[in-house]
């Protein structure tokens, strides 16, 4: 098998949860490589829509920011920033959506406002952009993130996009029409989330991971999935797809 | 082609903008009217609210001369690289100076300024509900639907003193042609109570009835029209030319101390007299880089009765 | 060229229109797709709820023909001549039955659209208090601003079964260009649960993305697209061909008894079985004049990079 | 002096009461010849917004609708129906909308609905379409119309465009932005409103006619100016700059 980067298994993992004609809300980076790959293997009716208006981009080359101009020469539609959030994400018409963040807990709370006290900031983050909005809106959440100890955290410092917030119970309460977080996927595992109590479960590994050195990077006690998974390892075709998309590396480093 | 609405970027300032007052400088990445920031620094406006979703480099920048007593924001990034040093600094350590926040989710932003274009006296919206934001900024209200039981955030029309908006072509009264992202430019123009309008090109109001479903901004609303070639960079113009990604990159080691960033505004902002010196320092392999090809449009045909 | 979703007309009716469905037929005066309600008729349909901000002709030709239960609009009139005689002699003598009637002002119909394809839970606005419309109407309502003590009017989203909205040209799998007056075309495709675009042209994809501005519905809200040319008439499509005003003018005799009307009904549309046939009766001359000169925009770069 | 039929008379001393600068909602037919007519005259910078998105239409026939595709080739904007009402008429940036109707009371109230009770009408009208929107938001509405005894009536039937209502304090309570009924223009006087009570007041007589005449044809006693003006007849200018706006016509006949 040829080695892959931890990004390069992140995105290919990621890639596997896109399922075809399914409209898919996308950042650059990560999120975007995993978008792209899944339209080329099993996702070819893909509707990628980003957050700067654009929709069915056809980018010549990796873009830098979600607003970059190689986004919308060639895309299929454009509108503003008013009618993208309120016709595509309040819409009700997003199927699925990235999130990332310095934090996330294990309600899949995410945090990427502050880390210490919102008024004196220690390490004061960008803040929601269009992350609450995505959060309270998509059917399905998903976050690609390295297994760390300082983003996993028991409690998120400040919610900038709400998760399950302490449990199911009180997410119906916030009557949202969103999903709410779908899946987790690290270097380490896939979590995904425990249908009654909305607690983060790991429920695959991913190849040659111990479920000991998921819970050694994580700082609660995980719970686990009745019937735990092993990744399939990524494919030849797959690798070799993802590294077409990103030739220079920009974002597999 | 002359009105009395063409002036230059500094002119323009000088009668539009003035200290305490809220200014939005629009473009969603696209189109941010970096010329009009620089003059604002150069013309040492101050206790300004500065209103942007995208605080981007160029409030950094305004921020770090110390023009800002408040910033009204929804991400505080470099897209793309990571901080916006500066805004931090200032939130962290108070370098230059504190400066106050109030922040909102994007649709929460963008919807403040559609409210404000339209004059909506709230606009509710599905979003905020269970994130720590509302707690943090009492403008994010609830309210209870007249037609269920549902309870739905909600935000007041943002109505700014000035707005700023870069455009591809207008003509000498403003009418502005406007493509790829458009992000908050027709909503900055109907909700500020006035308009400065910069543009690549002006052009013969006959290129702009030639096809009135480009014009986002008509002329009525437009107070001032100033032809700024290359007014966006490092921001981008789409078909003029391309966003400077280096920049953005670099910005992060420029910005690293207050002392770094505050020599490159020496040299690139305070250092030069308007756009057009600032564009005559850059290296021209830089402006070559920049320069796409052109991709043009299918004609559309209005018909002719 | 080929797509899942490319229909003709007969198969879209048949397929996505049923009994009982609350359809809109989209177009501010402009592109009203006119086939399609024939087409609707043709095929019998009943107990419609006719949504439309302007009812037209096309509504007060479905009345006629016994196709509605109710009419949702706001200005029931025959624009520039005077009465919709069909829907007066519903409401006014049954004939040739009562229609239900649920009224609105433009702003108010048309928010209810917006509100509906924005998913917004109500949408407040600056209109019908003081009006007799909301005793009238209990879904316009009243809520106070949670920044005031204003008291502001309220209507609820709408979201048809069915959308049919009339493009200029489209690809196979229904992103839109659209242009001239834009009307509540996008709103009511994203509004509505089912879509029917109808297009004079199909173009090549790379048509639409040479301008990606211009395309107003992108096609992963398209359930079927209909090459339709002529679509639209008596009502025009900018740059294909002009209003035909002398048949709306006329239209005020050909209404004047139920049985005047039925009389055109069944020769223009019982008596063909598809637009082709409709105009393949039109005299040339109609035609001829219809037919515009073109009057093309001026394109734009994209810009490649 | 050039004889002129009510019709012309009418559309002359509307545009009278238009100023340069100003921006205009403008429906077809009388309304729109008297905007192009003080465009042509006093106003060259008028501005002319149409109920269908159109801006600065540059027609090259009389339009038939509002809709009308020569108001749409070489106009200056084009925005959505939805967008219209939001931006232009709720934002605030019409200083004038004329209105028209079957009925207007002496508050100024305008009934374009119907004639006889709402659920079982005698004489069902087209209803409000963008009246009702225009009255709540413009400055000033300005009513052209025949002065007829079944136009002009004590208490319309039913109030598409509130007026003043019942009176100035009736209207206050309403808490809209716009400014009200400003003037009722017809072939035999103009009628502003008392700024105090809001009732219909005539203050100019057209040349020729006697105040018993207006009274004759208006079925409630009316307030009458205390300075009460004769309108200066129709110039040559005005009346042939008119006529080359209508050749054929249409709407003068």
């Amino acid at each position: 098998m040829t080695d892959v980067s931890p990004s390069e298994l992140m995105v290919i993992v990621a890639a596997r949860e896109l399922k075809d004609k399914e409209t898919i809300l996308v950042g650059v980076g990560i999120p975007n490589l995993a978008a792209n790959l899944a339209k080329k293997l099993q996702a070819p009716g893909l509707n990628m829509v980003y957050e700067s208006g654009a929709v069915g981009s056809n980018p010549t080359r990796m873009p830098l920011s979600i607003g970059d101009p190689c986004l919308v020469t060639g895309a299929k539609s454009i509108c503003s920033m008013y009618e993208q959030f309120a016709y595509y994400l309040q819409g009700g018409r997003i199927d699925v959506g990235f999130l990332g963040g310095a934090q996330i807990d294990k309600y899949g709370n995410i945090n990427s406002t502050v880390i210490g006290a919102y008024k004196t900031p220690k390490v004061r983050l960008p803040g929601s952009g269009g992350a609450c909005d995505i959060a309270s809106n998509v059917k399905k959440i998903i976050v690609i993130t390295p297994h760390e100890k300082r983003r996993f955290v028991e409690k998120v410092d400040f919610k900038s996009s709400p998760g399950f917030v302490d449990g199911k119970e009180s997410w119906s309460k916030l009557g949202l029409q969103g999903g709410g977080p779908y899946a987790v996927i690290t270097n380490l595992c896939t979590m995904k989330f425990d249908q009654q109590t909305g607690e983060m479960m790991v429920v695959a590994l991913q190849p040659g991971v111990t479920i000991e050195q998921v819970q050694e990077n994580t700082p609660w006690t995980l719970k686990v999935a009745d019937k735990l998974e092993s990744t399939p390892a990524p494919t030849e075709k797959e690798i070799a797809t993802l590294r077409s998309l990103d030739p220079t590396k920009i974002y597999l480093g | 082609m002359m009105s009395d609405k063409m002036m230059t970027m500094k002119e323009a300032v000088s009668r539009y903008v003035k200290d305490g007052d809220s200014i939005y400088l629009a473009g969603f990445t696209h189109m941010i009217p970096f010329a009009a920031g620089h003059e604002i620094i150069r013309q040492k406006r101050k206790d300004l609210t500065l209103l942007r979703a995208t605080p981007d480099i160029i409030y950094d920048q305004m921020i770090a001369a110390g023009c800002a007593k408040k910033l009204v924001f929804s991400y505080a990034g470099n897209p793309g690289v990571g901080s916006l040093r500066c805004f931090r600094r200032s939130l962290e350590k108070s370098i230059p100076k504190p400066i106050e926040i109030e922040e909102y989710t994007h649709f929460g932003l963008s919807g403040r300024l559609f409210a404000g274009a339209t004059k909506m006296p709230f606009l509710p919206m599905r979003t905020n509900i269970g994130s720590d934001l509302p707690p943090e900024n009492p403008l994010i209200r609830t309210i209870k639907s007249p037609y269920s039981d549902e309870v739905v955030s909600t935000v007041p029309p943002l109505n700014p003193d000035v707005a700023v908006v870069h455009v591809q072509r207008a003509d000498v009264n403003g009418n502005s042609h406007i493509w790829g992202i458009i992000g908050e430019q027709k909503d900055a123009a109907f909700a500020a109570k006035k308009v400065i309008v910069s543009c690549e090109e002006i052009v013969d109001e006959s290129v702009i009835r030639s096809d009135p479903n480009r014009t986002l901004i008509p002329d009525f609303v437009v107070h001032a029209v100033v032809h700024e070639p290359w007014c966006a960079h490092p921001s981008y113009t789409q078909g003029y030319y391309d966003r400077d990604n280096e920049f953005y990159m670099q910005w992060d080691d420029v910005t690293k101390e207050h002392d770094t960033t505050m020599k490159y505004m020496d040299e690139w902002v305070y250092g030069v007299e308007d756009r057009a010196q600032y564009m005559s320092k850059m290296p021209s392999s830089k402006i070559l880089k920049l320069t796409p090809k052109t991709a043009y449009s299918t004609p559309v045909s209005y018909g002719s009765v």
